[in-house]
């Protein structure tokens, strides 16, 4: 039954349309890629992109490599560091404000003046501060996923249904349990969608800060995550490995988005029932 | 307390012990804004809740009785004059006052059972006594076998019904309804009046009811507040002398039914004729509502 | 003066006429007291076409013929007027002197007459209520005799009589309520815990620096420092307010993000709305875009690099990538949250499919786009950042690194706060524009906020 | 407030268009493979000009049937004629959406971002026979006959949802439609607005009598508008119970009180009662 869905999906129209029309970007791609070999003139800009076919079999060849798979661990590694320390900080900070007025009154401005600075601007500095490499990098994950976070976590906080708290409040409810009842899972789907946003902007900076800094404490090589590799890779010269290296960070993307909504799901089981 | 003799009270129902409470408004006002932009919402308004009683509040829709819920529950406090409840001024909300709201306000991320145990959880109160007047009270409404839904699964009578289940768990003494049936479709809405009135005449404690529907109206009360335009104060009371248990079938029927909504369509509509230059969207429909059917 | 026996019947019949339902029993009083009661005979005229207009006239028993006479409408003009029914209204029209119609009694008939200026004097005292019954004067002349509508817009109103006062609310303008709103700012504790918190911030920094000098903040810049240098007119660094060198980096990063910005929205837009519209087209591409979407804008960096040659377009089109997913994702997500029952109204209405994808697909979509483009400018200054970081010369990123690289730090912090400064205006002024393009949108949230 | 119009208010026979004949119609969806069965062998003929109501509780497949009417959904089997022309039928599951049929929607289809008075002229732009003058012309007539002056210029956003109904139901009859559907559209009102805009609509019918499919599970409102009222079952939907409102034209709310609508009431009620009754123990969710 399941399976039988499946291969019924994996054949809808759909499915093949979308197939078709990666295939021919890959034969694009392919021809464009091999254009100055097969016939003797380059096309403008396709023409300085490694082929596909050249690429996968980079591919095939860095699957057996221990570095290239060191490189995403460093990368996972970075990721979930920045971002859990973003949750750990950016959620209470978020409640908070949601919380008290006094709190939100001064914290807020201040938060709503630093937000437009980049995080990326913040690597100089944060490499001055911070003692390792490691901890520069780190902060400035931290800093990508934690605005997105907050703001999530106060609009959706600020946002309940005025209701939900007065009927709390009229059934006797404490101020503790207000919070624990309902602040927080009526708070939950905003953290959901605030940390399925500030994933995606972590992998941005994590790459971006591996690139500018050159790779973390063990100076380069394996140590140096995915953005390194792909670095390392445009200043070595194998061009097929950039693009092994942005497939393979778009992988990993995906993968830590889809296990975030997966357990995002979980914890919001209410929100599936229509 | 008082133990009223023509309460039937089955065996089980005796948990539900009854409470003589009233509250009394006494010349409350109440403004929103300041400045220029300041808009008075209730004007020297008074009127009592009384004990064992259904009052039902009516007026055109915007004139302020959300407002006055507010002022009762707790919520908001009134810029003037004060409100009692047994003699005590309310100066904020509590479990002996339990409002339902216009919307369902059912928490979505709780089940149905846990949505009726939340105040009793909410106290601490999570005990085996508890659990089983929860048990109960979701037969007594007919959700046994809903209880481990969500809200949202529900059909919208069956949250109106789950909504009253968790306020009575509660045993408020003075249970406050805003619109609560308001969104429902016409049939759903008969059906809840019916059973309403049901559940009100099993135990009869003091219920305050707000409505816009003058047919809600009747069909529940026994007295009737008859609220004026913005600013709110009370325009009339009216004494529902109709007798109980009440049928939509009968009440449809009934004389005495006509003739009181004769005179309550008339009073409002004499409200109306002083609220003209009001100026909000509500009080422009309303107008136009009881100036044709006046016509 | 009519005797009091008679009045109380002069009140009935005011009244049963529509038009005075609603008015108060003190001014019914009131206009009682200029009304006369007349009988006429079966087949006797009571006024002829052109006759002068002075009364009002309202039927208590018997019946009228009211032959209307205008010359536009060829229609049925004849009405009988029984019981409650109100004629001879030319009297209270503006700008009308002489009667419209030719009324005959058919039978023994008695009316009230209602002197017409007598009677607007009245209302002149009471404009509110002089309002609603010419309101309802309009409307009945509208409705039951079917006259030109030129006629009926002739009804006087009060309105202007009002005042202020009645109307408080409606008539607040916009200067009085942004005095109002600043008041109201000024006397709540909002901008003192601003102040506060930015007290403790600048306080923070100033401390650990520059006082305290704690262990890890010793190699930062300290505020003094930074402020000095910024606004110094002789900067140590070479890099303030006064120096021209100052406003290149910034115009130059404004230029790029300028242009990779109306790129990727002149693209995307399109793009995304026919993603959103077409089935068909969204099935071939969407795919497409799903798969290049999770790979960062940033590890496009070196292949940038390599297929553009020189420093500026591989920013420019890094800067460009960032923004066009944002656009076109939020422009999909637009016209699909486009509610089905607008298109399938103008379905009805028989506007064709490119007439339906012009007048509802596309200002539909509006709010999605400019939330898109909101999201779009912030991601731009994203990667022109880790571009200009990257690879470029000029720009604020350029700055940024450059002041790292030479050891020159408060230049870092000037960056810093410049970038946040010109991001900040930028993404303003993308949100005017929304605001300038959705009129509609404005004015629901305004009134909602009342 | 007898009027000119009283004498044939309520006569079809100066109607000449709009006549629907819903022939053995049945509409089966069909999720996941478990067919579901919305509308059974539904036939009702509606002669032209007629108010017909079409009761039933929410979520019965009533909706189905006018969306087959408008042509947003085909059906799977039977027809439906308009005015002796098929619409749809077995050789055209799917009726062409066109200005002839207008829906006026359950939560309103007004163009949030178009002026009440480019709602209205909507209609014309599109079909760009007239010139952009006449269109606002007689917009705006028509906007005052409706009691919508000095609306023109407001948003639908900014003006009550009583007259933001209004403002639909002219956008329709711009454009001379032989039929009129609609899906619901007081449902979300106060009882005081209803009540405004039901006498506002028969006025409207009474000026230009068009055809008028109109679905509720309010009884009230069906009886106070309709000529007849098509009792539906619930699920899958067919007619269960034809009711005649005998109740003469011009109506207004002094109708509610008469005895006559009571017994008519009362005759209705039992089965719609009934029906009601088992989508509320069945958990039948609203809308």
């Amino acid at each position: 039954m399941t399976i039988s869905k499946f291969t019924d999906k994996l054949f809808s129209r759909a499915a093949l349309r979308g197939i078709v029309a990666i295939g021919i970007f890959m034969v694009f791609w392919e021809v464009g890629a091999r254009s100055e070999e097969w016939f003797g003139h380059r096309f403008p800009f396709i023409g300085l992109v490694p082929p596909p076919t050249d690429v996968f079999v980079s591919w095939t060849g860095l699957i057996a490599d221990p570095s290239y798979w060191q490189s995403w661990y460093m990368s996972f590694l970075r990721v979930f560091g920045g971002f859990m320390a973003a949750m750990i900080v950016g959620i209470p900070l978020g409640l908070l404000m949601a919380v008290n007025r006094t709190f939100y009154g001064m914290a807020f401005p201040s938060f709503e003046v630093l937000r437009p600075i980049p995080p990326l601007a913040w690597v100089p500095a944060s490499i001055i501060f911070w003692p390792t490499q490691e901890l520069s990098i780190a902060f400035v994950t931290f800093l990508g996923a934690f605005y997105t976070i907050v703001i999530n976590v106060l609009g959706g906080a600020k946002s309940i249904n005025k209701q939900f708290l007065q009927a709390a409040q009229s059934m006797g409810a404490s101020q503790w349990d207000i919070f624990r009842r309902i602040v927080l899972p009526a708070t939950l789907p905003s953290i959901v969608v605030g940390s399925a946003v500030g994933m995606g902007i972590t992998w941005e900076v994590v790459v971006a800060a591996e690139m500018i800094s050159g790779g973390g404490s063990s100076g380069g090589g394996a140590g140096g995550g995915l953005g390194f590799f792909i670095w390392s890779s445009y200043v070595g010269g194998s061009y097929e490995q950039i693009i092994v290296g942005m497939i393979s960070i778009g992988i990993a993307g995906y993968i830590s988005s889809e296990l975030l909504r997966q357990l995002g799901g979980l914890l919001t089981p209410w929100l599936k029932t229509r | 307390m008082n133990t009223n003799t023509q309460d039937s009270a089955k065996p089980r129902t005796a948990s539900f012990a009854q409470s003589s409470s009233e509250i009394v408004a006494n010349n409350i006002s109440k403004s929103y804004g300041a400045g220029p932009f300041a808009k008075q919402v209730v004007s020297n308004c008074s009127f009592s809740i009384e004990s064992n009683k259904l009052t039902v509040m009516i007026g055109p829709s915007g004139c302020g009785k959300s407002t006055l819920i507010q002022l009762i529950a707790g919520f908001e406090s009134p810029d003037k004059g004060k409100i009692t409840m047994n003699g005590k001024p309310i100066t904020g909300p509590g479990k002996d006052r339990l409002v339902l709201f216009q919307e369902s306000a059912l928490f979505p991320w709780m089940t149905t059972y846990d949505n009726i145990m939340y105040g009793p959880r909410a106290r601490g109160e999570d005990n085996s006594e508890a659990a089983e007047l929860a048990e109960f009270l979701l037969n007594k409404v007919g959700l046994e076998a809903f209880r481990d839904k969500y809200p949202q699964q529900l059909s919208g009578g069956m949250q109106r019904r789950a909504e009253l289940a968790r306020a009575m768990i509660n045993k408020p003494e003075v249970m406050i309804l805003d619109e609560p049936f308001r969104g429902l479709d016409n049939m759903s809405k008969e059906l809840m009046w019916e059973y309403y009135a049901g559940l009100y005449e099993e135990d009869r404690n003091t219920n305050f009811f707000v409505t816009t529907d003058i047919d809600e109206a009747i069909f529940l009360a026994d007295r009737l507040l008859i609220m004026t335009n913005l600013p709110t104060s009370t325009r009339a009371v009216i004494e529902i002398d109709i007798p109980r248990p009440r049928r939509i079938d009968d009440i449809g029927n009934n004389a005495r039914a006509n003739e009181i909504k004769k005179e309550v369509m008339t009073l409002l509509h004499e409200e109306a004729m002083k609220s003209f230059s009001g100026g909000s969207k509500a009080a422009a429909d309303f107008l136009d509502a009881y100036s044709k059917r006046a016509g | 003066m009519p005797d009091p026996a008679n009045n109380s019947e002069i009140l009935r019949a005011l009244k049963s006429a529509m038009p005075f339902q609603m008015v108060p029993d003190n001014l019914i009083q009131e206009i009682a007291g200029i009304c006369t009661q007349q009988s006429y005979d079966s087949g006797q005229k009571i006024y002829d076409l052109g006759d002068v207009a002075d009364d009002v006239f309202i039927v208590v028993s018997g019946s009228v013929q009211h032959v209307l006479s205008t010359q536009t409408d060829a229609g049925k003009h004849e009405k009988t007027m029984r019981g409650g029914d109100v004629f001879g209204w030319a009297a209270v029209l503006e700008g009308q002197s002489t009667r419209l119609a030719v009324t005959v009694s058919i039978e023994p008939t008695q009316v009230l007459r209602i002197n017409g200026k007598g009677l607007i004097q009245v209302f002149k005292s009471e404009p509110a209520v002089g309002d609603v019954v010419m309101t309802r004067f309009a409307t009945l002349i509208n409705r039951e005799f079917y006259v030109p509508r030129s006629i009926a817009d002739q009804v006087p109103s009060f309105k202007q009589a009002l005042g202020a006062s009645s109307l408080q609310g409606s008539e607040v303008t916009t200067m009085a309520l942004t005095v109002y709103r600043i008041s109201t700012w000024i006397k709540s504790p909002r901008p003192y815990l601003m102040l506060i918190g930015f007290a403790f911030f600048l306080g923070f920094w100033m401390l650990s620096v520059e006082v305290w000098q704690l262990p890890r903040f010793v190699d930062m810049p300290g505020p003094t420092e930074v402020f000095t240098e910024w606004f110094s007119e002789d900067p140590y660094y070479g890099l303030s307010v006064y120096t021209p060198e100052y406003y290149k980096h910034i115009g130059i990063s404004l230029r790029r993000i300028a242009f990779a910005f109306f790129l990727a929205t002149g693209l995307g837009v399109p793009l995304g709305l026919f993603l959103g519209w077409s089935k068909t087209f969204r099935e071939f591409i969407f795919p497409l875009f799903e798969v290049l979407r999770p790979i960062p804008v940033l590890a496009w960096v070196p292949l940038a690099i390599i297929i553009f040659s020189g420093s500026e377009t591989p920013v420019v089109f890094l800067t460009f990538l960032a923004s066009f997913f944002a656009t076109t994702l939020n422009t999909m997500l637009g016209v699909e949250s486009i509610d089905e029952s607008y298109s399938r109204a103008a379905y009805c209405l028989g506007a064709s499919r490119w007439q339906t994808f012009v007048h509802v697909v596309i200002p539909g979509a509006m709010p999605y786009i400019f939330t898109g483009l909101q999201i779009s400018i912030g991601v731009a200054w994203f990667s022109l950042v880790a571009g200009e970081m990257v690879s470029g010369q000029y720009g604020l990123g350029y700055v940024i690194n450059t002041a790292y690289m030479m050891i020159e730090y408060p230049k870092i912090i000037i960056g810093m706060i410049t970038l946040g400064v010109v991001g900040y205006t930028t993404s303003a002024m993308v949100r005017m524009m929304g605001d300038y393009l959705m009129q509609w949108r404005v004015r629901e949230l305004a009134l909602g906020d009342n | 407030m007898s009027a000119v119009i009283n004498e044939n208010a309520g006569s079809l026979d100066d109607v000449t268009d709009g006549a629907i004949s819903i022939k053995d119609v049945v509409k089966i969806y069909d999720p996941d493979g478990a067919a579901v069965m919305a509308v059974d062998h539904c036939s009702i003929e509606i002669p032209a000009g007629e108010i017909c109501m079409i009761v039933g509780p929410s979520g019965c497949g009533k909706t189905t049937l006018l969306n087959a009417i408008a042509g947003f959904h085909g059906i799977t089997s039977g027809s439906i004629h308009l005015d002796g022309e098929l619409l749809c039928g077995p050789q055209k599951p799917q009726a062409e959406p066109g200005s002839d049929r207008i829906v006026v929607f359950q939560n309103g289809a007004l163009f949030p971002w178009k002026t009440n008075l480019d709602n209205i002229a909507f209609g014309p732009m599109m079909a760009g026979k007239m010139s952009k003058a006449e269109i606002y012309e007689k917009a705006r007539g028509m906007m005052a006959d409706a009691g919508l002056s000095g609306t023109e210029n407001n948003y639908p956003g900014e003006v009550s949802s009583g007259l933001r109904r209004r403002v639909e139901i002219v956008r329709a009859l711009m454009n001379d439609p032989k039929v009129l559907l609609f899906d619901e559209p007081y449902r979300a009102l106060d009882s005081l607005t209803k009540s405004v805009m039901h006498e506002a609509l028969l006025e409207i019918y009474y000026r230009n009598k068009v055809t008028i499919f109109f679905i509720t599970h309010d009884l009230e409102e069906a009886i106070f508008l309709g000529h007849r009222l098509i009792i539906m079952s619930s699920r899958p939907c067919k007619p269960k119970k034809i009711v005649e409102v005998d109740i003469p034209h011009p109506r207004d709310y002094s109708v509610l009180t008469s005895t006559r609508f009571r017994e008519i009431m009362n005759e209705a009620k039992d089965v719609v009662h009934e029906e009601a009754q088992k989508a509320f123990e069945a958990g039948e969710k609203e809308g």
